[in-house]
């Protein structure tokens, strides 16, 4: 298979070689990173403003409406309005809150997403760092997130913002569970937690697909339990707008709410890429053993389309999860993970790691 | 065992009642003709409200500037809110009697509840619903209408 | 039970009640002191059963004021009006039936907001619409508010 | 020498924690403050303060006539306005013997059970936001769209229509009104299983309310509390069924009970009652006898002195309405038993032990409107 003209290796390290023969190695790695900070910075606001739009289309549609359609075609100029809009808001400074955790905790939230994105792999070459332990590291790094939605709702001196915060926390703590759970079944069929070697693995076939029964079933338990690591509904307590009418950015405004406003849906992207990247093969193109005119036609399209085409799709079924389901109760949520969720995952572990011991796996 | 057995069927009957749920609302995002939204102001030409529908009070004036109201104030007396004010005027008919005519049919329209008491009541008929909707002004007083045009005259052949 | 027996009956909880013809419903002028026995029996004795109050209300008969209750039974399905007149304008209070229809107690709060009757022994007889501090009660017929009450 | 002061001791059992939900919240439907006393996340008791939207009506309505009194009402329980009137008309017509012609009976009784099928679509989409499915919101209020369209067609207005008067109707039936209900049927027969699928049959809807927010038959009758929550209770409390008003007695239809008493129950019955409601429709759509659509009334009406009572069945409850006359033509008092309040004083009990996530749902499923409880 050839894949050399959407191959950004060689890029790459074109453009390190430039750097590191210019300059010295100190000034070299400085511009770089700021290069690829600022590149991220942009990538960041463009997928969120675009995933901002798409919810709102999405959920339009769903329920017979027509969404945004005054400002720009289609509407499309709607976010770059409430964008300006948050921006020239008023920051609202709460009495009795303690002043630096509040400031810092919607920072917290970004800079969790922000990090994660590191070590996602949009084609092949075209990722920031390629971790041996990529996967341990978004897993480590996502659930950091969950210290900025405390700090929020503990020093808003909010009654409402508490309760939400502390929602928020008895949930990460378990669904961290099993998010790691299932990606660990595909390590074992991966042999690998280095995100460009899981990617490679499915070459000829993605994991869903490889990994017979319990991939599938790692996937579901996945989808469901980076929801709520998402803290999307239905497993959006810590929001909960019927009950807690914000939650925990009840009292956040303007740039503030719009940068927590921006997190929701940069980690919705970040764990549907990480979805993507695991189980559906990250930027490889569908393959069906056999059609090789087909798998040609395949290869044509970009990577990085099919790494967006695949990450969209899921997060446009967790667009589509929120605007069906009645949101569960804190309890609920709960007895869902422990009961139902771990269980499974453990012996959907056994069952992979069975799997794999008998290569029978395809 | 049973309980054992239950475990599984819940699950079961759990994702199988989501599936459901998800499906009416997957069936209607890819329906874009069921959509229901009116696109308001863009088919205001288009828009036609229905011929009862209860914009405003109005008073009905034919080609010749004419209506029918005399000006006796019965619906002044049935509104409920008072949003309704008359005032007369006396004038001398050509045979020399003194007669009360309308002057001013005031109808305040931001104190009208539109429960049709007015026009019911009245014993002319000179009052109707006009379908006219989009009252909105930047001043309370434009609200305030004179509903007999300048000028107009009775209807004089009112036989009964 | 039908209406005749149904007096003979509350005639013979409370002697001195008087009862008033043709009304909707049989209706029957309570002395303020018998009325919360008389409620306490009308709720718990089988034959008159009366555990649904539909209606509590009072009404400003300018000499003095009337606490009205509207009673069915659900079972029985009969229905009963009782009335209680307080002495005069000033001393307005009745005892509270609230621990026998719960229902009594939103309603003799609104009674007590809006017409100023106090309950005695009601368990939070606070102003139930109305701000804490407000002054007078609206209901009455001697209610003057220049400045949100417009004469006609 | 400085005096030892112990510090009292703290009992975290005993201490309040109160959280205000209300005036302004998204899921008390209006103004409502209900101050919750939690422990938690659980509610220990819970103190509804209501008056926001006071007006005043009953003060105002004894300056009013009785035709006047009508467009009052309908500002109480404004989404089913159509009872509201049906109630003071009733009233006024009992007091003065007037015959009301069979052709107003019956477009008041199909009236009436559109408004009540209006109320519930809208109740439905606005429990499934309190449950956070808030694709429900706007699929109750599409299909909600089609009554008020048949309601703009015929009575002029969506909302508030004043269109029952003392004696009769302000104006006859749109002549295709009856064309259009029956359109309106098939279209919603179809639509409401769309209901039963997206929440009825959900399993996180069904979780969330099942067990939660128990109300027994006998608390519902001692809070007086009425229509499809008691009901739901199994408190036979219909008043369609128990004093017949309007052509109720002809019609066959089922006064549904539940027996648990809980949210889920209090949801299933008001989707009953829109099936029921639907075959009433169907039942007198096609014998709307001709006539008049107004009794002869004289223009000022004058009740003879004395006290009535007329109750009627409302979207929420009972709604009954108390008149003492003096024999002038403006009531002496009027007293409006409005469902709601009687069914907000049962809220404390009801969600005492549950979560606040359940008392969202324990309110959402009393479909309390503000100002039917303010007045």
């Amino acid at each position: 298979m050839d894949f050399s003209i959407y191959d950004f290796t060689s890029f790459n390290q074109g453009i390190d070689k430039f750097f590191f023969e210019n300059l010295t190695p100190f000034w070299a790695t400085v511009v770089e990173m700021t290069i690829i900070g600022l590149v991220f910075l942009i990538f960041y606001a463009l997928v969120a403003l675009f995933l901002i739009y798409a919810e709102r289309k999405v959920c339009a549609f769903m329920q017979n409406r027509v969404g945004p359609n005054r400002v720009g075609p289609y509407g499309f100029f709607q976010l770059i309005a409430d964008f300006i809009k948050l921006m020239l808001k008023e920051v609202i400074p709460i009495k009795n809150a303690d002043k630096f955790l509040f400031n810092l905790a919607p920072f917290i939230v970004v800079i969790a997403s922000f990090m994660a994105m590191a070590a996602i792999p949009f084609a092949k070459g075209l990722h920031a760092v390629d971790l041996d332990i990529g996967i341990l590291y978004v897993i480590a790094v996502s659930s950091m997130g969950v210290i900025g939605i405390l700090l929020a709702g503990w020093s808003s001196n909010n009654k409402y913002s508490l309760i939400g915060a502390m929602r928020s926390g008895a949930m990460i703590v378990s669904y961290e569970l099993s998010v790691g759970l299932s990606l660990i079944t595909i390590i074992i069929l991966s042999g690998t937690m280095q995100f460009s070697a899981i990617v490679e693995g499915q070459a000829n076939g993605w994991f869903i697909f490889k990994g017979h029964i319990p991939a599938l079933i790692a996937f579901v338990i996945f989808l469901i339990s980076s929801t709520a690591e998402a803290n999307r509904g239905p497993f959006d307590l810590a929001e909960a707008e019927s009950e807690l009418t914000a939650g925990f950015h009840t009292e956040y405004s303007g740039i503030k709410f719009a940068l927590f406003y921006m997190c929701e849906y940069m980690n919705m992207f970040i764990v549907s890429s990480i979805a993507a990247t695991v189980f559906l093969g990250g930027w490889m193109p569908f393959h069906i053993g056999g059609c090789d005119g087909f798998n040609h036609i395949m290869d044509f399209i970009p990577p990085f389309i099919w790494y967006l085409g695949k990450t969209f799709f899921l997060v446009w079924v967790m667009m589509w999860f929120k605007w069906t389901f009645p949101r569960l109760r804190i309890d609920q949520v709960l007895t869902l993970e422990w009961k139902y969720l771990l269980p499974i995952n453990l012996v959907n572990i056994l069952f992979m790691a069975f799997i794999v011991l008998m290569g029978w796996h395809f | 065992m049973n309980s054992f057995f239950k475990y599984f069927t819940d699950i079961f009957n759990g994702v199988k009642s989501l599936l459901k749920g998800m499906s009416v609302t997957g069936r209607y995002f890819f329906s874009p003709g069921s959509i229901v939204t009116q696109q308001y102001p863009e088919n205001r030409k288009t828009l036609k409200m229905f011929d009862r529908f209860k914009g405003e009070v109005i008073m009905p004036h034919n080609e010749k500037n004419q209506h029918h109201c005399t000006g006796c104030g019965i619906c002044a007396n049935n509104c409920p809110n008072g949003s309704i004010e008359i005032v007369q005027d006396k004038i001398e008919t050509p045979d020399g009697k003194k007669e009360r005519i309308i002057d001013k049919h005031i109808y305040h329209l931001s104190m009208c509840t539109f429960c049709g008491l007015c026009i019911k009541s009245c014993p002319s008929n000179a009052l109707s619903w006009g379908q006219e909707f989009e009252h909105a002004v930047f001043d309370r007083s434009k609200l305030t209408k004179i509903l007999n045009k300048p000028g107009s005259s009775i209807i004089k052949d009112i036989t009964e | 039970m039908d209406n005749a027996t149904l007096k003979e009956r509350i005639l013979e909880l409370v002697p001195n009640a008087e009862y008033q013809e043709n009304k909707q419903f049989p209706t029957f002028i309570i002395p303020p002191d018998k009325m919360h026995d008389l409620a306490l029996k009308l709720k718990q004795e089988a034959d008159l059963a009366f555990d649904f109050l539909f209606c509590l209300t009072a009404v400003d008969r300018i000499e003095f004021f009337e606490v009205v209750y509207h009673l069915e039974s659900t079972q029985l399905k009969h229905q009963l009006e009782l009335k209680v007149r307080t002495a005069n304008r000033e001393n307005v209070a009745v005892d509270t039936v609230c621990d026998v229809w719960r229902t009594a107690e939103f309603h003799e709060r609104e009674a007590y907001d809006l017409m100023g009757i106090t309950f005695n022994n009601h368990p939070d007889l606070r102003r139930i619409f109305l701000d804490e501090n407000w002054k007078g009660h609206p209901l009455r017929k001697d209610y003057v508010d220049e400045v949100n009450i417009i004469e006609r | 020498m400085k005096e030892v002061i112990n510090p009292p001791v703290r009992n975290i059992e005993d201490e309040e924690y109160h959280i205000n939900i209300g005036p302004q919240h998204p899921s008390t439907h209006g103004v409502l403050r209900m101050v919750v006393s939690i422990q938690g996340e659980t509610v220990k008791s819970l103190k509804p303060h209501c008056g926001y939207i006071h007006r005043g009506i009953e003060k105002m309505c004894e300056k009013d006539t009785y035709q006047q009194i009508i467009h009052l009402t309908d500002r109480m329980d404004y989404l089913s306005a159509h009872i509201n009137n049906h109630v003071v008309c009733l009233l006024v017509e009992r007091a003065l013997e007037v015959a009301v012609p069979e052709r107003v009976q019956y477009i008041r009784t199909i009236v009436d059970e559109l408004t009540r099928i209006a109320s519930h679509q809208l109740w439905w989409g606005c429990f499934g936001m309190d449950m956070g499915g808030q694709t429900c919101l706007l699929y109750g209020m599409r299909d909600r769209e089609k009554i008020m369209d048949i309601f703009e067609e015929s009575f002029g207005s969506r909302l508030l229509h004043s269109y029952y008067t003392p004696g009769g109707l302000m104006g006859d039936i749109h002549p295709n009104f009856q064309k259009r209900v029956k359109e309106f049927i098939t279209y919603f027969r179809k639509k409401i299983h769309d209901y039963d699928n997206i929440l009825t049959g959900n399993v996180i809807m069904q979780e969330r309310t099942k067990g939660v927010g128990i109300l027994t038959k006998e608390e519902a009758i001692d809070y007086g509390v009425t229509g499809p929550i008691g009901r739901a209770s199994g408190f036979s409390c219909d008043v369609r069924k128990y004093h017949p008003y309007g052509v109720y007695d002809k019609v066959d239809f089922k006064e549904i009970l539940g027996t648990q008493g809980d949210t889920f129950s209090r949801y299933m019955m008001r989707m009953h009652e829109m099936r029921e409601s639907m075959k009433i429709l169907e039942q007198l759509i096609d014998n709307i006898p001709a006539g008049d659509y107004s009794a002869k009334m004289k223009a000022v009406i004058k009740l003879p002195a004395g006290e009535y009572y007329q109750r009627v069945e409302a979207a929420r409850g009972e709604l009954g309405v108390y008149v003492v006359s003096d024999g002038n033509k403006t009531p002496y008092r009027m007293k409006f038993r409005s469902s709601s309040f009687s069914n907000l004083s049962a809220l404390d009990h009801m969600s005492r032990g549950f979560k606040i996530a359940d008392l969202i749902a324990i309110g959402g499923s009393l479909d309390y409107v503000i100002p039917d409880i303010d007045r």
